[in-house]
């Protein structure tokens, strides 16, 4: 972290770049938020550790309009994202300085919660610079000791690899932390006979409170003005109606951003409910990949997504019938 | 005072459902929210935070208020029928108890909102004090009593047993249809009680919010507030989600909306956020066409305009669940703090 | 809110009997925005038209729907209408309560309510229509013809004469097609090659027609009026401007032993050749494949005799590109391979032939210079027998399902013909039916038997077994005389089916012209659009259309003519004013419609807008409303729905899905 | 309303068909008078690439059992390229559906040709007897007041 912060001040007072995006100590120890940097001096609130979880690429489209560069402290995934936003025209990559900071994995305090961990005071063992093995967390009902992987973010557990696909320099060190099969959830669900998988998908998004932060935070939806904002389909925004238009937001917002998810997993992260959201891109990840070949959305800035092309010899519709 | 033991809840929700609708905390897919009660729910007492608040129980997310039918070319309206059947609502907190009483400001003020006042004449609520509170926690700072809340019945949940305490009549009459199932409490039941609240008491002086100062935070403070430089950096990773307002107890801001059921149309209204780009959007436009004007709206509001309006009363209960849910670790306390923070520098 | 009002038509009773249209016109009144419903017989007379100009005018109407027959049938009619009196014509939608309700629903009851239903989506989706403009576009005078058949050659022919350019594409080293190879024709047994090389010349000759032979058509873009074609024009290794078509190269040729694709592959002819005596250009071309000097680097010997110095070996592809306003397809036919009938010996025996051979075999041209002779040992035959519909009216899959419809005239005619010439031989004809219609069909076809002696057996061959001394054992059925048959035969003729040509369908991907399950390119309509794709500015010559004879071949020919002409003669068309536009305060200029619009009609400009207060510099698609032909791909890839199609738009094809689901 | 016998199952399918292949084809059905259910309604769309997922929802939303999607053949799109588009957007999304739980037979794509009136009429038949054995789809939950 000091490396990033002594670097970001030289690139600050040099002129290179006018402003850092990154992230300030929150006021509890795992709440920190992203933030701009415009003096060398604020930067000494920069913190970079295991609960800086955001996907910063997003916040780039607003920073593209802003004068000078920006350096944003970008992990190995949000990398995907970013590339993924150049292809659409949507970050300027002239006005960026990418900076790609390692990544042993981001933490998610939900999973302490769930753990039965509260009251928390203090956690040691999340600084990029620790071995990322074991937290020692101290609460007001007792201390703990936790593995690092046992609170990770699920994404994480089905890392896309310690590369960065696009930066200008990098700093830390990144751990690949993958250690499940990305596609077990969603072949468990397959599985499923259609009435469970209907009770399945039921339960979760009965919970959904359509507060929209999976949509707000996900970088694929970078949509001006959302279809379920305008009155373009006469669709609603802000309550559901009836359960299949629950459904249908989340099938559409998942049908939307197919072929240009990265998989990032910010839309899981932010759910105030919890719901496995993740499980409907990778639901259309899984079939891409099966009828239109591997095909990962932001390894590139170029090539054609999925659903903008095609083969003469793509399987028919009837497949998903067949396949039983 | 009363008590009863845990493992005969069931039994005890299962008499007051006879009569009433029971709306509780249960899980459902890994998460606790109001519910209503029913033989197979999962009940969970335990979890300290519902994700949602339970206003919904006075305010649902979305309700009908009326229905138009089409007959030809004949209309005709029906509107929706007030509650009348009663309810109880069990296990709210200190703090969300606090939160209803927000927006009984808003809603049972002239004009009166009928069907909240429908809701709250025919609700019970019983509230549970806080075992163990969390870091995120900070109804004191709100004058809040985690330990002991005012609500119609106040339980406390101790070991294997539940202490039960009717506090007004509408707890009364809640206790006495339930008589049968409680027993009476003695002395050193009201020991326990003394040394649970002194307890969470304890706990709560040493949460790390519990001191937070409002200072500077009441009706008069507009225009400082308002203008303040510290707004143009605090709102900038909001995503203009509804997070925060949808889980939180006292936000009541509605929106109207027509749906088409190809027959009429039923006019309902449902939750909206000052965090959304069409908050208040009319045909003319819109007051405030950005982030940071709509961020500050939301903590403006529940810190200036609202105390400025009901006598000094915030329009925050300290809940924390705001501080919990925000994806990007916004949050009241964080404003609260920046303002603290450059307040000092100034200084 | 629109004032719309209702026309429900009878059609006669093709409604009317089905539906009731009283009730029609009473549950339309109850819909949002209706002002004004009636019912008549004929919506689409003179008299159903001034009803609804009638009732623009009186109520003031700014929509109309009109329930009848397919929009496909009408629609046109009932927006002129409707601008006749002063109302925008996109403002009219039309509900198909014909094709799609009374004459498929026997059930009145259940047809009105279906009615009903349809109605009510129109109405919802006429609620939503705006007023559209259609826009202009220019007109190249200029037409292509794909086929250098007698379809193509008249076809081309006739463009000509009215004054416009024409280019004939013959992927064949020659013009002349099918009918070169004919050697007499029915009914009148004129001479094939007497009637077809005058127009073949008159082609070559006319200043106004450009023939690209040995072409192939390799891309199409544009639209109606405005195609933009590149034609490959494969590399002849002849210098058709130094050559004088003397022939020598071919004689000198020392690679002859190619099949000839022109004699059926009865004969062989040389690696450079010229297809045929009447070539049209008389201008040989080297088989690269098969020349030796191409496949080994030596010979060379058609360059050394080349008094001329025509031969170029270095010759290239070479790609024209061009403009034109009309494309007339003239693609013709193939017979059907017969491997799936192996039952008739086609493959065993060389004495089984298909009638197409028997044309060459007749042919003075031909490789036996018109004498008949069985091919396996050169012997005169004594009994031919002629199997019929071999491949066509299949009910199975090995064939085909439609009747060729020339086998029974040309069968006729080569009875005929060898009984003539022949009169010893013994001529057996079996046949399913014979169809005759046509002038002088019939009497063509009794003469044959009457005045020839051909003997016609209805009935089915089942079986022709080679014989050790060479014959041909046939087994057949009469089914007149319900009797199994077993003949001797030392030749048998089988009558293939025809097919479209197999490249047809390449053609008709890259002309967006549709295509029926057996390859027959599709008309825009079956009786009173023949010779017109639904494709606009495509038109169908031959056939490539439909199995067809010389006479009906020419005759369409010239009507796909007309139509190309009556095209070329605008000088500027409207275009479907039913496009996509962006709005550019919902648009992400992520270029993802730009991607999949299939014209190239998307482009991004940086544009300054004011979004409701926040003043900036965006990237927004803008749609080119030329090129834009509306399929609407745009406005499923837009995920903001900044992307809309005009007369097509989301809130009314929504409205439609509501109407019908409530 | 109240003691009518039990009333028939008629279920409520909405069929998108291209202007160019598939709505001819219709029309030539109807024209040869080729009886299919009335339960079946078109929605003449210029080409199946229009269709947005978003109508095929919207009608199961408001009440559709059956929603099918008829357009060119491949290869003969008037287009060109719609139908190959509406092919992938179809796959992916009926896929999708069925991985919430909505029972695949209620959504069909099918190519229908200008020229195929018989095909049209056999495809509706079979769609409209299927959807009959899936039984009406699953009424939707009024939720507005669900707690």
């Amino acid at each position: 972290m000091q490396e990033l912060i002594s670097r970001a001040k030289e690139l600050l007072a040099d002129n290179t770049v006018a402003r850092v995006l990154g992230w300030r100590a929150g006021d509890l120890p795992y709440n920190p938020e992203a933030a701009y940097f415009e003096t060398p001096e604020s930067l000494d609130e920069f913190v970079y550790d295991g609960f800086c979880g955001a996907n910063l690429s997003k916040m780039m489209i607003e920073a593209s309009k802003l004068e000078g560069k920006t350096l944003v402290c970008l992990k190995p995934c949000d990398t995907y994202s970013f590339n993924q936003l150049i292809k659409e025209h949507r970050v300027d990559r002239e006005k960026a300085y990418i900076i790609g900071v390692g990544c042993k994995g981001k933490l998610d305090v939900e999973k302490l919660r769930k753990m039965g961990i509260k009251g928390i005071q203090k956690i040691t063992g999340a600084k990029l610079t620790d071995d990322c093995e074991n937290l020692e967390i101290e609460t007001i009902y007792g201390s703990k000791t936790v593995s690092y992987k046992d609170a990770m973010l699920e994404r994480c557990h089905v890392c896309k690899g310690k590369e960065h696909m696009i930066y200008d320099e990098i700093i830390g060190e990144s751990k690949d932390t993958k250690d499940a099969d990305r596609f077990a959830e969603v072949e468990r669900i397959e599985a499923m006979s259609p009435k469970e998988r209907f009770e399945f998908f039921q339960k979760e998004l009965s919970k959904c409170i359509r507060c929209n932060a999976c949509r707000n935070a996900c970088p694929a939806c970078s949509c001006r003005r959302c279809v379920f904002d305008s009155t373009k389909f006469d669709s609603a925004q802000k309550a559901n109606v009836d359960d299949f238009e629950e459904k249908m937001f989340h099938i559409i917002r998942a049908f939307h951003v197919a072929g240009r998810c990265t998989d990032c997993g910010e839309c899981s992260r932010v759910c105030p409910q919890g719901i496995p959201l993740h499980l409907f891109n990778r639901k259309f990840i899984k079939d891409i990949d099966q009828f239109y070949g591997e095909y990962q959305a932001g390894a590139d800035a170029e090539s054609k997504g999925p659903l903008t092309s095609f083969t003469f010899e793509d399987v028919e519709p009837g497949i998903v019938a067949e396949r039983g | 005072m009363y008590k009863i033991k845990k493992e005969n809840l069931k039994a005890l929700f299962q008499m007051i459902s006879e009569k009433q609708d029971l709306i509780l905390p249960v899980k459902k897919a890994e998460q606790t929210n109001f519910a209503l009660w029913t033989e197979d729910a999962d009940v969970d007492l335990t979890t300290l935070k519902t994700v949602k608040s339970g206003k919904d129980a006075f305010f649902p997310q979305s309700e009908t208020l009326y229905t138009c039918v089409r007959d030809g070319k004949k209309l005709s309206v029906e509107p929706e029928a007030l509650r009348e059947h009663p309810f109880v609502v069990f296990g709210m907190k200190a703090c969300d108890v606090k939160g209803v009483e927000v927006l009984d400001k808003v809603f049972l003020s002239d004009p009166v909102d009928t069907f909240y006042a429908a809701r709250r004449e025919h609700g019970t609520i019983v509230a549970m004090a806080c075992h163990e509170p969390e870091e995120s926690c900070f109804c004191k700072v709100f004058g809040t009593d985690a330990a002991d809340p005012v609500a119609d019945v106040a339980v406390w949940m101790i070991g294997e047993e539940l202490f039960w305490k009717a506090v007004t009549e509408k707890g009364n009459a809640l206790t006495e249809s339930v008589k049968e199932l409680l027993q009476d409490a003695d002395a050193a039941d009201e020991e326990a009680v003394s040394k649970e609240k002194e307890a969470i008491r304890t706990i709560i002086e040493k949460l790390p919010y519990t001191h937070l100062s409002l200072e500077g935070w009441d009706g008069n403070a507009t225009e400082e507030k308002f203008n303040s430089p510290v707004w143009n950096e605090l709102y900038k990773p909001c995503l203009a989600c509804g997070t925060c307002t949808f889980v939180c107890p006292t936000c009541q801001c509605y929106d109207i909306k027509d749906y088409d059921t190809g027959h009429g149309v039923k006019r309902y209204r449902c939750w909206d956020s000052c965090m959304y780009s069409d908050f208040t959007l009319m045909a003319g436009g819109n007051n405030r066409t950005t982030q940071l004007q709509r961020f500050r709206q939301r903590f403006m509001h529940k810190l200036v305009y609202f105390p400025a309006n009901n006598d000094g009363m915030y329009s925050c209960v300290g809940c924390g669940r705001c501080v919990e849910k925000c994806p990007e670790a916004l949050n009241i306390v964080k404003v609260i703090k920046a303002f603290e923070k450059q307040g000092g520098e100034k200084a | 809110m629109q004032r719309i009002g209702v026309f429900v038509c009878h059609c006669g009773t093709n409604i009317a009997a089905t539906v009731d249209v009283k009730k029609v016109v009473e549950m339309a009144k109850m819909e949002p925005g209706v002002v004004h419903a009636e019912d008549y017989q004929y919506m689409c007379s003179e008299a159903g038209q001034s009803k609804i100009i009638n009732a623009i005018k009186e109520k003031h109407l700014t929509g109309v729907v009109v329930c009848s027959c397919s929009p496909r049938m009408h629609e046109a009619t009932f927006r002129k209408a409707a601008e006749k009196a002063g109302l925008n014509p996109y403002m009219v939608e039309i509900a198909n309560i014909r094709e799609h309700c009374s004459w498929i629903h026997k059930d009145m009851e259940e047809a009105t309510k279906k009615a009903v239903i349809l109605a009510r989506a129109a109405i919802a989706k006429v609620n939503l229509d705006a007023p559209l403009q259609p826009g202009e576009s220019q007109v190249t005078k200029r037409a292509l013809v794909i086929g250098g058949g007698i379809a193509g050659i008249q076809s081309a022919l006739d463009i000509a004469d009215a004054g416009y350019e024409v280019d004939i594409v013959e992927k064949l080293p020659s013009i002349g097609g099918r009918m070169s190879q004919l050697d007499k024709t029915f009914p009148t047994l004129d001479c094939s090659a007497c009637i077809l090389t005058p127009k073949m010349v008159e082609a070559a000759a006319h200043e106004k027609i450009n023939i690209y032979t040995y072409s192939e058509v390799e891309k199409v873009s544009g639209f109606v009026g405005d195609f933009t074609v590149d034609i490959r024009k494969k590399a002849r290794s002849v210098d058709m401007s130094k050559c004088t078509g003397c022939g020598v190269c071919s004689q000198k040729c020392p690679s002859k032993k190619i099949p000839n694709e022109f004699n059926r592959g009865l004969n062989n002819r040389s690696a450079i050749y010229i297809p045929f005596a009447q070539a049209i250009p008389n201008v040989p071309v080297i088989d690269r494949e098969n020349c030796i000097k191409f496949k080994t680097g030596k010979c060379g010997a058609c360059a050394k005799n080349c008094a001329a110095g025509a031969i170029d070996y270095e010759q290239q592809d070479e790609i024209v590109t061009k403009k034109y306003g009309a494309i007339v397809v003239a693609t013709g036919f193939d017979v059907i391979k017969l491997d799936q009938y192996d039952e008739y010996a086609y493959s065993q025996s060389k004495d089984v032939i298909t009638s197409l051979e028997l044309e060459r075999l007749m042919n003075a041209a031909g490789p036996t210079k018109g004498h008949l002779e069985r091919l396996s040992d050169g012997k005169a035959p004594k009994n031919i027998v002629f199997v019929q519909c071999v491949g066509s009216r299949c009910s199975d899959n090995r064939g085909k399902s439609y009747c060729s419809k020339i086998c029974c005239m040309y069968t006729a005619k080569h009875a005929m013909l060898i009984r003539d010439k022949y009169p010893d031989t013994n001529v057996t004809v079996f046949y399913i039916d014979v169809r005759t219609p046509g002038k002088n069909f019939d009497e063509f076809y009794r003469r044959a038997v009457e005045e020839y002696g051909v003997n016609y057996i209805k009935g089915q061959v089942g079986k022709v077994i080679p014989q050790p001394d060479g014959t041909l054992m046939v087994q057949a059925s009469d089914l007149l005389d319900n009797k199994q048959i077993l003949m001797e035969a030392d030749m048998v003729v089988l009558a293939a089916a025809i097919e479209p040509n197999k490249d047809v369908r390449k053609i008709a991907t890259m002309l967006t012209a549709s295509i029926d399950t057996n390859n027959f390119l599709t008309e825009a309509h079956a009786k009173l659009r023949p010779v017109e794709s639904p494709t606009a500015g495509i038109f169908l010559s031959g056939v490539c259309q439909g199995p067809k004879d010389i006479p009906e071949t020419v005759a369409q020919a010239g009507a796909a003519a007309v139509k190309a002409i009556g095209l070329l003669a605008k000088d500027k068309l409207t275009t479907n004013p039913c496009t996509a536009k962006a709005d550019p305060l919902a648009c992400n200029g992520c270029s993802q419609c730009m991607n999949v619009c299939p014209y190239g009609a998307i482009s991004y400009e940086d544009v300054q807008v004011n979004d409701h207060g926040v003043r900036e510099t965006r990237r927004v698609a803008v749609v080119n409303n030329a090129l834009c032909q509306g399929c609407g791909a745009c406005t499923v890839t837009c995920p903001s729905g900044a992307m809309d199609l005009q007369g097509f738009s989301n809130r009314q094809i929504i409205a439609e899905v509501d109407a019908i689901c409530r | 309303m109240s003691i009518e016998a039990k009333e028939e199952f008629r279920p409520k399918i909405v069929a998108f068909c291209c202007n160019w292949c598939s709505y001819a084809g219709a029309d030539l059905a109807g024209s040869s008078r080729l009886v299919y259910p009335a339960d079946v309604k078109i929605i003449r769309v210029p080409c199946s690439c229009r269709v947005n997922p978003m109508f095929i929802l919207r009608a199961f939303e408001k009440g559709a059992d059956g929603v099918i999607l008829c357009g060119c053949h491949p290869g003969d799109c008037h287009y060109t390229t719609g139908n190959y588009y509406a092919r992938r957007r179809m796959t992916l999304l009926f896929s999708m559906l069925d991985f919430i739980g909505v029972e695949n037979g209620r959504t069909r794509v099918e190519w229908v040709s200008a020229a195929e009136g018989v095909k049209f009429s056999q495809t509706m038949n079979e769609f409209v007897e299927k959807i009959h054995s899936l039984g009406k789809n699953v009424r939707l939950e009024d939720i507005r007041c669900r707690n």
